[in-house]
């Protein structure tokens, strides 16, 4: 198995935010995240970037147990993400954010230069490389931290609501440039509060609602599945006329 | 003339948009619900309103006067009290300790014991909690707690943002009965809500937002039977 | 008997070091600001103390007032005119700017009233006491029930009053305190005069029986430190706990080991501590 | 690079000096602050470029200053050679005090360093062989050109630059070297940098090795420089003051902001000190703070923000 969560626990103090989720992803397909707000999907992804290690449960990643690896390892191991709030390196220029990214599989300044000028192209941002990272606007760093994290040359990329907040005309931008990255082998895991962005990208739609996956399947399979209906209008879903 | 009117707000996070176009009326008495999917902008609008973020257009008008830009601290001695998102309780003090902090704009200091008299008899629950840090309720209560804290200021209008959200069915049940109540007795009440159909039940008139804008509006009754709601919601057949 | 007469003595400066170092804790814990400064205002209200004796010829019933009405004023005007600004900016900005102010302070005292070593007359405050044998001056008795008394003053001025409840929701989170209808830069400003000005009866206490020069708010401000960090940032009961600990174990390893080596003992301790637990003794994550 | 012919510039102008002005004191100035310069620029590796603000450099600098004159004291070698063996004390020192404290956030971290010199500076205050609290000399009059005792400033001067020269051109490298991008990233964020993996702890530990190691270095020259330490001029709290201050105003991460604090302040100083005597450090020590209060307040990025807002390109607001 490509990625694989078994049983998955976050609990703060009483409350589990994640309560026994599984997840399984094979290589090269895009899986979407959804649910509703608090139904535990950012923490659940939390726990497969490392950022947080969860209570209970399992996570394994080609075949190597990742659930307490640190952050830096599981870029090592060849797993990327993006952050729902784009950390970018103010001080440095964009060419040089990507830099930090490639230097993980290039020692030489001049093959890491390389493989930053071949990403920054990628993702269109060539013309911009010499910019300081800190007068791009947001849609320019979500594009950043993708390109960041593609120069660690990653299998897989979680994307963290890489979506939210932009135009529509941008949205259209990057589900374009998420389809490229696809392309290129790289499986992708996104979180995405906007179900049409789900609905257009993802093969796969896995439903959280209070800590638990209560649905997954064919994205257009899932929004027609009661329980999903039922999560995100409310509880009273027998007397919904539609 | 409406109690609250919202003219073509538009608020920006950076360059992110927020919300760009809203605009909704709250007649005195009425209950108006704001609906919409996660991210469609019913936060960042009821956080305009309360002057939590700065608006980058449009207007806010309350009882006829521009109230646009003024501070969150300042609003709230007008008479909107908003209970907000995540319920953002102050956890390390108590129960009652936070209800009176609700009051802080009170002029009438008189009022208080009365006040908190009324909350404690629309939530009996925090009334034999009122020694309690906030940080050890449970939701149902944490939710009491935030819309019986906003109450504290007595308002004209309640904002309330998602009050159903992370409860028990069971829980959402009272609390909607208590919205009742509480616009028995006149109350204006704001609210945005994810779950609809409960909305729906409660309010007047509703206002559906996506990606920011207001794109559906109407009575309630009118509302709850429009396919369009569903089409908002599931984001199904958008192009 | 001596080792008692010792744990005393301990306990009564620990209680000064708790008062002064309450206003720290005050700050750090509502802002996450560390005033750096902090010991220069122990110092300026020890010249306080002095010159309101030399100079006005009053007694600690009015020094001390003063100088926490004084140290209070300029709590306010530090917070209004410096760190309400720098907070916004980097890290290095809070630390440079509370350093500046620093300097600025402790230099200009060098400069006003040069680096001699001035006292208060040992006799201000009564003589000595016998209780069942043992012998403490009246001075630190004084010094050290007042500021204990304030120090718990403090604790429940925080805990079961409006202001301070106000206080606390500013710094537990200032959007709700705002929909609150509170003012965060008010209340965070009265946070810095109320530290400023605990810092200054303290300040006027150990003036009663410690050196004064311009230069004493630096060792000083490092046991505040130290008592700040092993109470747990913004813990006034956290700062009363290890004020009073750290009062007794430099008296003892003084007594016991010999004075110069008790600040080692002190700083050895308060590293151990940070490196075993990140975040002080008492500290919560 | 850009600026390279103003480098350039800088650089012919500061190895002139000495030949150009013939005051003793004002030569006695341009090699101070060669030596303000060095400090400053070591304490940059940590504090500037890594964004870990030390504020206890001293304990570094106390180091190679006790190791030059304990040599001299103990052994009768020239103080020099103390160089050496200080750095490697200091670079041991700063595993040490860094392995633990690394893990501690913002203010916790500056808290500790100091704590930790303050600890180094009571331990020398009362230890015989450093001379405790009177401290130590060095030699009398020279005994051969190893002591590097000489009457006129100049030859520290040339000491002074190639040692800063060195330096700098030791941190250029390192800052276009993958280290140099892993330092900018940490300082962008622990976060962000790990999760491009980057291994934070372990650079942080590289960045404070040199630190110490060159911190450590310009205690030496001082000890050789001056002739005499105790430790309140080798290890007091002022001494990690300045170099975050000389530092700061000039830029911290920048290569040359060291450099341009040192060229503002050292004057500044010895000039106060010399127009009001021994009590003018009260002076020197207001006009200091309120330099520092005025860049924090208005300029916390120091000179090198507003040369970098002079230099840079709008930048057009790109999406």
């Amino acid at each position: 198995m490509f990625l694989e969560a078994r049983g998955i626990i976050k609990a703060f103090g009483s409350f589990r935010a994640v309560d026994g989720a599984d997840l399984d992803v094979t290589e090269g397909e895009i899986v979407g995240l959804i649910g509703p707000n608090g139904a535990g999907k950012s923490t659940f992804f939390n726990c497969l970037a490392g950022d947080t290690q969860p209570t209970a449960g399992t996570i394994r990643f080609l075949d190597r147990d990742v659930t307490n690896a640190t952050p830096e390892d599981h870029a090592r191991f060849g797993l990327a993400r993006t952050f729902q709030v784009p950390v970018t390196f103010e001080d440095m220029s964009v060419a040089d954010n990507v830099m930090v990214g490639a230097f993980l599989r290039h020692r030489a300044r001049a093959a890491a230069r390389r493989v930053a000028e071949e990403v920054l192209d990628f993702t269109g941002l060539s013309a911009l490389a010499d910019t300081p990272a800190r007068s791009l606007g947001t849609p320019g760093r979500k594009r950043l931290e993708i390109a960041r994290a593609l120069a660690t040359e990653p299998r897989l990329l979680l994307l963290d609501e890489a979506l939210a907040g932009l135009t529509p005309a941008e949205i259209r931008l990057a589900i374009e440039l998420v389809r490229r990255i696809k392309a290129r082998g790289i499986t992708i895991v996104i979180v995405e509060h906007i179900m049409e962005v789900i609905l257009s990208l993802a093969e796969r739609a896995v439903v959280f609602h209070q800590g638990k996956v209560i649905a997954q399947g064919a994205p257009r399979a899932v929004v027609d599945d009661p329980a999903v209906v039922s999560a995100y209008l409310g509880h009273h879903m027998k007397r919904v006329r539609v | 003339m409406s109690l609250l009117s919202v003219r073509n707000l538009s608020v920006r996070y950076g360059d992110l948009v927020g919300v760009s176009d809203v605009s909704l009326e709250v007649p005195e008495g009425g209950v108006v619900a704001l609906l919409g999917s996660n991210g469609a902008g019913k936060t960042t609008t009821l956080n305009a309103i309360a002057g939590l973020v700065p608006t980058a257009g449009g207007s806010v008008t309350w009882q006829g006067a521009d109230i646009t830009g003024r501070p969150a601290f300042a609003v709230v001695g007008l008479g909107l009290a908003l209970s907000p998102e995540g319920w953002r309780l102050f956890v390390q003090q108590t129960v009652e300790q936070n209800l009176r902090l609700g009051a802080t704009v009170l002029a009438d200091r008189k009022r208080l014991p009365v006040l908190l008299d009324r909350v404690f008899t629309l939530f009996p629950r925090l009334a034999e909690r009122r020694r309690q840090r906030a940080g050890t309720l449970s939701g149902g209560e944490r939710q009491m707690l935030a819309m019986g804290r906003a109450l504290m200021s007595d308002p004209k209008l309640l904002m309330l943002d998602e009050p159903s959200l992370g409860l028990a069915p069971a829980v959402v049940e009272t609390m909607y009965e208590t919205l009742g109540r509480l616009r028995g007795e006149g109350l204006t009440l704001l609210l945005a809500e994810q779950a609809v159909e409960l909305a729906l039940e409660v309010a007047d008139y509703a206002y559906v937002l996506q990606t920011g804008r207001t794109v559906l509006d109407g009575t309630a009754a009118k509302l709850a039977d429009d396919e369009d709601v569903r089409r908002i919601y599931l984001g199904l057949e958008t192009e | 008997m001596i080792l008692l007469q010792v744990i005393v003595s301990g306990l009564l400066m620990g209680s000064v070091y708790a008062l002064f170092s309450s206003g720290l804790t005050l700050i750090w814990g509502m802002m996450n600001v560390v005033n750096f400064a902090h010991g220069d205002f122990v110092m300026l209200a020890m010249y306080v103390a002095f010159f309101a004796f030399t100079l006005l010829k009053v007694g600690p019933l009015l020094f001390v007032p003063l100088a926490a009405a004084l140290l209070f004023m300029l709590g306010v005007v530090v917070y209004l005119g410096l760190v309400r600004h720098v907070v916004r900016g980097p890290p290095l900005a809070q630390i440079l700017g509370t350093f500046g102010l620093a300097l600025v302070l402790r230099y200009a005292a060098f400069w006003a009233f040069t680096a001699n070593f001035v006292s208060l007359p040992d006799n201000l405050v009564g003589g000595t006491f016998d209780i069942g044998g043992l012998r403490i001056e009246a001075s630190r008795l004084l010094g050290g029930v007042l500021a204990l008394v304030i120090t718990i003053g403090m604790h429940l001025i925080l805990t079961r009053t409006a202001l301070g409840s106000r206080l606390l929701a500013v710094s537990e989170d200032r959007s709700a305190a705002m929909l609150m209808g509170i003012r965060p830069d008010r209340m965070q400003a009265i946070a810095w005069g109320f530290g400023a000005a605990s810092t200054g009866i303290a300040g006027a206490l150990i003036a009663l029986f410690f050196y004064i020069s311009p230069t004493v708010g630096e060792s000083l401000a490092l046991v505040a430190f130290v008592v700040v960090c092993l109470g747990g940032f913004g813990s006034v009961p956290g700062a009363l706990i290890a004020g009073l600990a750290i009062g007794v174990i430099e008296a003892l390893s003084g007594y016991l080991i010999g004075a110069v080596y008790k600040d080692v003992l002190v700083y050895s301790l308060f590293l151990i501590v940070l490196w075993v637990r990140p975040r002080g003794l008492m500290g919560t994550s | 690079m850009k600026h390279w012919p103003i480098a350039l510039a800088g650089f012919v102008a500061i190895a002139a000096w000495p030949l150009l002005v013939h005051d003793v004191f004002l030569q006695r100035v341009g090699a101070l602050v060669l030596l303000a310069a060095i400090s400053a620029s070591a304490w940059n590796l940590i504090g500037g470029y890594a964004g870990q603000v030390s504020v206890g450099h001293s304990i570094y600098f106390g180091i190679g200053a006790y190791a030059a004159l304990t040599l001299y004291t103990e052994l009768g070698w020239p103080p020099i050679a103390g160089a050496p063996i200080g750095m490697v004390v200091s670079m041991l020192i700063a595993v040490v005090i860094g392995t633990p404290t690394f893990r501690l956030r913002g203010h916790y971290f500056s808290m500790a360093t100091i704590a930790a010199a303050e600890l180094a500076r009571i331990l020398a205050s009362n230890w015989p062989l450093v001379g405790a609290a009177v401290g130590l000399m060095g030699p009398p009059r020279p005994r051969s050109v190893a002591d590097l005792s000489f009457i006129s400033p100049v030859p520290y001067h040339y000491l002074f630059l190639a040692a800063l020269v060195a330096l700098l051109g030791l941190t250029w490298a390192m800052q276009r070297s993958r280290m140099g991008y892993y330092l900018a990233a940490i300082r962008g964020g622990d976060r962000a940098a790990s999760s491009l993996g980057v291994p934070v702890l372990r650079y942080k530990l590289y960045a404070l090795l040199l630190s110490a190691a060159f911190t450590s270095l310009a205690g030496s020259l001082y000890a050789v420089m001056v002739g005499f330490i105790d430790p309140e001029s080798a290890l007091g709290i002022l001494i990690s003051v300045k170099m975050v201050i000389v530092a700061a105003l000039g830029g911290a991460g920048t290569l040359f902001g060291p450099l341009v604090g040192a060229i503002i302040l050292v004057p500044l100083e010895e000039t106060t000190n010399a127009l009001y005597g021994g009590s003018g450090t009260g002076i020197t020590f207001i006009i200091y703070g309120a330099i520092i209060v005025f860049v924090a307040r208005f300029q916390p990025g120091g000179i090198a923000e507003i040369w970098r807002k002079l230099t840079e390109r709008r930048p057009t607001r790109v999406s």
